[in-house]
């Protein structure tokens, strides 16, 4: 079932590369530019739950991976097709310098708040975003923390350590 | 545990108050709060020592710290902790509050709690048994009795460091300063 | 005269002593039920000791006078009651004047924690009040029937009429009434199924969110003012009130260990719940109560 | 010095000032003032005198009586002294609008007209000086334009339908008796037949029914109420609106007597004891709906109707406690419901005419002599003791249970709750709670509009804590009726059935508070906490929106909702829906051709042949 997947998709894109894991895991990479056609593709073909957007830091290919995690909503338990088990991962991989990408909202809405949590912690842009306000963070910081080159003790020696204990007074 | 010793209430009243009716505040600062639960139901029952937890800082004068402190969480335990009225006391869970414990090195969390609040009394564990809470209370009962459990006392001697450190660590506070702090240049040492 | 006066500094601090035991009681059974020690019977008096020694923050001048004026207005109350044979003011004016004294002390917390600039003493406020209506309506039914039996409005003559007749409790027309004032006791005294104004999960303890050091004490004497007087309402309408105080006691304590019992099993009525309740099964006895008085007085 | 000269004074008093306007309007306004307050002590003056006056009067040989005893005093005094407050109080609220002249002409006029029903001794002055006091009502409501033109048009309809069923009523006692003067109508009525006497009850209970909002006839009150400005407000809602009750008391007991009153119907069914049920019902349905209105002056207006049913059961009890805690109540409800709507008064000015109870918040901080005045209104209205409100409302309660009338008295006191609830949601949502940012810096209220507050806030506590003064009057005007008069005290009655005294519960409220005080005093300080250092689970406290006002009774107003929807009121505007619809098919017959005109004359004419030829009527 997954084969006829497979073929659909390498048929309709051009340079993307399609490999099963195990039964139910299907790796999917492409170009960033047919990124969201792609996902219009896997939407319409039934996995209509964009479950999860991460990143990963490749700082030795100097690149960033963005991998969009899709699987489809149990509508019709009973006849549970082996289509719906399946967990679809889209990898694309973009430049570490001003890192930008086009919203997903669109498609998903759900994709939000990831976004926003991706922005604020990689530094990646996207373009489209309502709100790319700050998520998590307290305190802003010049190299976003989960970049690779964000060294964490310097971080902590530099801002934490430096604020001086208090003395007790004379007791 | 001298509370029946009626001597020692005429004697000093508000010490012993104080250290017989212990109201700790219920607010989860981090992991150890799972630890609380159990201390004040059947199983262990705190309420024996006359610690009982209460919803606001303004009815409270325990404040137990239960575990890591985030960036984001020192913002209302500051503010709980100034709410609260004197005589208070505050205690701290496990190794992440003394010196950040396991995140020694994370961008996110706070490593000496006492540099921004006055710590009365550490329990080592992580987290600690409800037993190592009781321990925690007697102790706390012995440094009333020595006048040692003084940490409102130095917040309001150098406030203007725990403020300036504060500050540091969280930018602009968005609530005034509790005592009156002179705005005198920020770098001099009292 | 000697004796009136002794009569009226005595039976507000009688009623302080008893009503803090009785909060004492209520922790120490409390906790029985749950399978744990709790604290010593003498552990209210320490946390109010300790609250008076703590600093505290105010919000203004309504915010003090409220709290002072709802514990005065307790105490008055308390002055109207007969505990026993010791009852100091009850010539002026018998179970009208107790009625609508007793709204002095909602009142006074309420205009006081309304200075408390907070949204949850709103809250809690609002709740309170809307409770006081919902037990109203079976109180006065019951108390309306008890003054229509009895053809009086002055509370001593209600207690003597019962010396003679007997518990009100038992005679006939007035069991309805009794039985539906057991009903909403909790619900006035605020214990469990019914503390939805001061729920410390909802929104952190209603009224008192902001009393800190004395505001707190004063607010948890009034608390067991408010215990005594109500407890002791019910005992001198309906059990007969006794010729001596501790009698009086003992019926005081059987009532108030079951309002404890009721306390200690029921989870928290949200505020429809509890006004559905009051204004169904205890309003529809209250209302027959008073039928069957009306019928049988003749 | 007699009371023709007292009308002159009043009624010239007001054309003055008008005049007076034109030349400036210093002496105008002080001109106004001196005028009312002159009223005051004319009318005090006159205490225990009764007078008689007739003058010959050529139409119909009708004689014009005026007379004073101790009932129309008792109203005379408090139609002057609400007038010369609220006067005082109009001097700084009407300041700044225009047409001022037009208000204190309108506002002296009505306090005249008032004086005037009060002091006629026959039903033809009566009338007189009533639709005089109608008028000026309705022009002083529609004074600020917009929708209180709307409110007045629906106040003056109702009005009228009164006054015409008034005029029916005395018609109908002139034609059988051939007098007005009430002091031979008394006699003469005490012979006539039950059905008479029912039928003069029912015209006269209409028109004073609508005056005073009973029940059926109390939708315009609210409207009108809520859109008079706010010094007339005190006066329509604090004694104008009491006229009603003034006509009940002058019909049930100087014309038709006790025991003719009381014997109409028998058991169940006498004609006193529905009036009795219709004042019960009056209370509660009315102070539930106070409870969930959003407009401060409708909640009070609202209440307005509430009270007035006290009045209503407690006059028509028929009992020496009932009717004498009635007219003890129509004082007292005058003096918190005008402080009331002073109050709201002053907040409008100081806010620019906000009434609305969700926008406001935290006043007492910057107005707190306006504060004291409402809490204290508040407490009477409530009937807290040691406040005037509770004294009338023990007397009325304690006749009820005496007589045995349980569920009247239970619809009484429900009522009471309901007044604390809807009371204390108009306190917390005004005064207490957080101060918005707009209002940060508002202003105390101006001392012209401190004083009337002050002096009613004493009058409520002094009447409270010394009820002795005022019920010393009302034994009198019981006597009067043919009760027996009750041994009044100055601190309360005493009777072997109960005894009320006010003194010891003043002396213990204030011994427990000193105690409790001192018990404050010297435990440990206590820091005052700007508003922001609320609780607020360690976050900020956001500015504006940290005070919860919307919908204050929430899950009650979601339970008793759709019992409160006003009925009445729909049914009204049903019935001019219909006339006007009807009115409308009637205007499509004047075409404006003369052939129709014509054509109607002529259809008309065969008509009449065609009955002739058929019945022969002629």
């Amino acid at each position: 079932m997954s084969k006829s997947l497979r073929e659909e998709l390498e048929s309709t894109f051009k340079n993307i590369q399609v490999s099963i894991l195990e039964d139910s895991r299907m790796a999917v990479t492409a170009e960033t530019h047919s990124v969201l056609a792609i996902l219009r593709f896997l939407k319409d073909a039934g996995f209509d739950h964009l479950s999860l957007i991460s990143a990963v830091d490749w700082i030795e290919d100097n690149v960033f991976e963005l991998c969009f995690i899709l699987t489809s909503y149990m509508q019709n338990d009973d006849e549970y097709t082996d289509r719906q088990k399946l967990h679809i991962i889209l990898k694309t991989r973009i430049p570490r310098e001003q890192p930008q990408v086009k919203t997903a909202i669109g498609l998903f809405p759900n994709a939000e708040p990831y976004e926003r949590e991706i922005h604020e912690l990689f530094g990646i842009d996207f373009e489209g975003h309502p709100r790319l306000t700050p998520l998590l963070l307290e305190r802003d910081y010049e190299i976003p923390p989960f970049r690779k080159d964000f060294d964490t003790r310097k971080y902590v020696e530099e801002v934490f350590n430096s604020i001086p204990p208090i003395e007790i007074k004379n007791k | 545990m001298d509370r029946n010793q009626i001597a020692k209430w005429l004697e000093a009243p508000a010490k012993m108050a104080n250290k017989y009716s212990l109201h700790a505040i219920y607010f989860c600062t981090g992991c150890g709060i799972i630890e609380v639960p159990p201390v004040i139901t059947a199983r262990w029952d705190a309420e024996r020592f006359g610690v009982i937890p209460v919803a606001t800082p303004r009815q409270a004068n325990l404040f137990l710290i239960t575990g890591y402190v985030s960036v984001k969480t020192l913002r209302p335990i500051i503010r709980t902790y100034e709410q609260m009225h004197e005589p208070k006391y505050t205690v701290g869970f496990g190794s992440c509050p003394v010196n950040g414990g396991m995140y020694w090195d994370s961008y996110n969390t706070i490593k000496h709690l006492d540099k921004y609040i006055p710590i009365d009394g550490w329990i080592a564990g992580c987290m600690p048994r409800p037993e190592a809470i009781f321990i925690a209370v007697t102790h706390l009962w012995t440094l009333i009795d020595k006048d040692m459990a003084e940490g409102y006392v130095r917040y309001r001697k150098s406030y203007r460091a725990y403020r300036r450190n504060q500050e540091m660590a969280l930018g602009k506070l968005d609530w005034p300063p509790l005592y009156p702090v002179s705005d005198e240049p920020r770098g001099d040492e009292q | 005269m000697v004796a009136k006066v002794a009569q009226i500094i005595l039976s507000p601090i009688l009623a302080l002593v008893i009503g803090v035991f009785f909060l004492s009681l209520a922790r120490k059974i409390m906790a029985r039920f749950h399978w744990r020690y709790g604290p010593p019977l003498v552990q209210p008096v320490i946390d109010i000791i300790r609250l008076f020694y703590q600093k505290s923050v105010s919000h203004g001048q309504m915010f003090d006078l409220g709290l002072i004026l709802s514990l005065a207005g307790s105490i008055v109350v308390v002055l109207f009651l007969p505990f026993g044979p010791i009852c100091p003011l009850s010539g002026s004016g018998g179970l009208l004047v107790i009625l609508y004294i007793t709204l002095l002390a909602p009142l006074g917390m309420a205009l006081s924690g309304g200075q408390g600039d907070n949204p949850n003493i709103s809250i809690g406020i609002s709740r309170k009040l809307i409770l006081g209506l919902g037990y109203e309506v079976p109180l006065l039914l019951v108390l309306l029937a008890v003054m229509t039996r009895y053809k009086t409005i002055s509370i001593m003559e209600v207690v003597s009429a019962q010396q003679r007749t007997g518990w009100s409790l038992t005679s006939l027309p007035l069991l309805l009434s009794g039985l539906s004032y057991l009903l909403i006791l909790p619900a006035i005294l605020g214990i469990r199924p019914f503390d939805v104004s001061s729920a410390p999960q909802e929104i952190s303890s209603g009224p008192m969110v902001e009393y800190g050091g004395k505001y707190l004490a004063l607010a948890k004497i009034e608390h067991a003012f408010a215990l005594f007087i109500n407890i002791a309402l019910f005992v001198n309408l309906f059990l007969g009130g006794a010729a001596n105080p501790l009698i009086f006691f003992v019926k005081m304590l059987v009532v108030f260990v079951l309002g404890l019992c009721i306390n200690a099993v029921f989870p928290r009525f949200r505020i429809e719940q509890a006004i559905k309740y009051l204004w169904k099964w205890p309003a529809l006895l209250a209302f027959l109560g008073l039928i069957v008085t009306l019928a049988t007085r003749g | 010095m007699s009371l023709e000269i007292l009308l002159i004074i009043a009624f010239g008093g007001a054309f003055l000032t008008y005049l007076l306007g034109k030349v400036s309007s210093r002496a105008r306004d002080s001109f106004a003032v001196a005028v009312s307050l002159g009223l005051v002590a004319f009318v005090a003056f006159l205490y225990g005198k009764p007078l008689e006056k007739t003058f010959y009067f050529g139409f119909l040989d009708l004689d014009l009586v005026l007379r004073l005893n101790m009932l129309s005093w008792f109203f005379a005094i408090t139609i002057a002294s609400v007038g010369a407050l609220s006067i005082i109080f109009s001097l700084s609220y009407i300041k700044a609008r225009e047409k001022t002249d037009f208000y204190y002409l309108m506002m002296l006029l009505v306090n005249a007209a008032m004086l005037g029903i009060v002091l006629a001794g026959d039903l033809l002055s009566f009338y007189i000086f009533w639709e005089i006091m109608s008028w000026s009502a309705f022009l002083l409501i529609s004074y600020n334009r917009g929708p209180a033109l709307a409110a007045g048009m629906k106040y003056i309809v109702m009005s009228i339908i009164g006054s015409v069923c008034f005029l029916v009523g005395m018609l109908s006692l002139y034609v059988s008796f051939d007098t007005l003067n009430i002091s031979q109508i008394a006699p003469a009525i005490a012979s006539a037949s039950h059905g008479y006497v029912l039928f003069i009850l029912i015209a006269f209970g209409i028109a004073f029914g609508i005056k005073n909002a009973v029940l059926p006839f109390h939708t315009w009150l609210p409207d009108a109420h809520s859109e008079a400005p706010s010094p007339f407000s005190a006066v329509l809602s604090g004694i104008l609106v009491r006229m009603g009750m003034y006509g009940f008391l002058l019909i049930f007991y100087v014309i038709l007597g006790l025991k003719a009153f009381l014997a109409l119907g028998q058991g169940l069914y006498s004609f006193h004891y529905i009036l009795a049920w219709i004042g019960a019902i009056n209370i509660v349905i009315p102070t539930f709906i106070a409870m969930l209105q959003n407009d401060s002056k409708r909640l009070l207006a609202w209440h307005g109707v509430g009270q007035g049913g006290y009045m209503v059961l407690g006059v028509a009890l028929g009992t020496k406690l009932g009717v004498a805690g009635g007219t003890f109540h129509i004082v007292n409800h005058t003096s918190y419901i005008a402080l009331l709507f002073l109050v709201v008064g002053a907040i409008e000015y100081r806010t620019g005419g906000v009434r609305d109870l969700n926008s406001l918040g935290g006043l007492a901080k910057r107005m707190p002599i306006t504060f004291i005045g409402a809490l204290v209104g508040a407490c009477g209205l409530i009937g807290v003791p040691l406040t005037n409100g509770f004294v009338s409302k023990w007397l009325i309660y304690k006749s009820l249970i005496l007589e045995g009338h349980p569920f009247l008295a239970f619809a009484a006191l429900i009522g009471t709750w309901g007044t604390i609830l809807s009371l204390f949601k108009f306190l917390h949502n005004i005064f207490l709670g957080q101060l918005p940012e707009k209002y940060k810096d508002i202003k105390k209220a101006p001392f012209s509009m401190q004083l009337p507050i002050v002096v009613l806030s004493l009058v409520i506590l002094v009447f409270g804590i010394l009820p002795g003064i005022p019920l010393k009057v009302i034994n009198t005007i019981g006597t009067s009726f043919g009760f027996e008069s009750l041994n009044v005290t100055l601190w309360g009655i005493t009777s072997e059935t109960g005894t009320l005294n006010t003194i010891n519960i003043f002396f213990a409220v204030l011994g427990a508070g000193l105690v409790v005080w001192l018990l404050f005093r010297f435990a440990a300080k206590s820091v005052s906490v700007p508003q922001e250092d609320s609780y607020a689970a360690g976050a900020r406290t956001p500015a504006d929106k940290y005070h919860y006002t919307v919908e204050f009774y929430n899950p009650l107003h979601r339970m008793i909702r759709p019992f409160l929807r006003d009925v009445i009121d729909e049914f009204y505007y049903q019935i001019a829906s219909w006339v006007r619809a009807f009115a409308q098919g009637m205007r499509r017959i004047y075409s404006g051709d003369v052939g129709y005109y014509v054509m109607y004359i002529m259809l008309f004419l065969a008509g009449l042949i065609f009955v002739q030829m058929r019945w022969e009527i002629w």
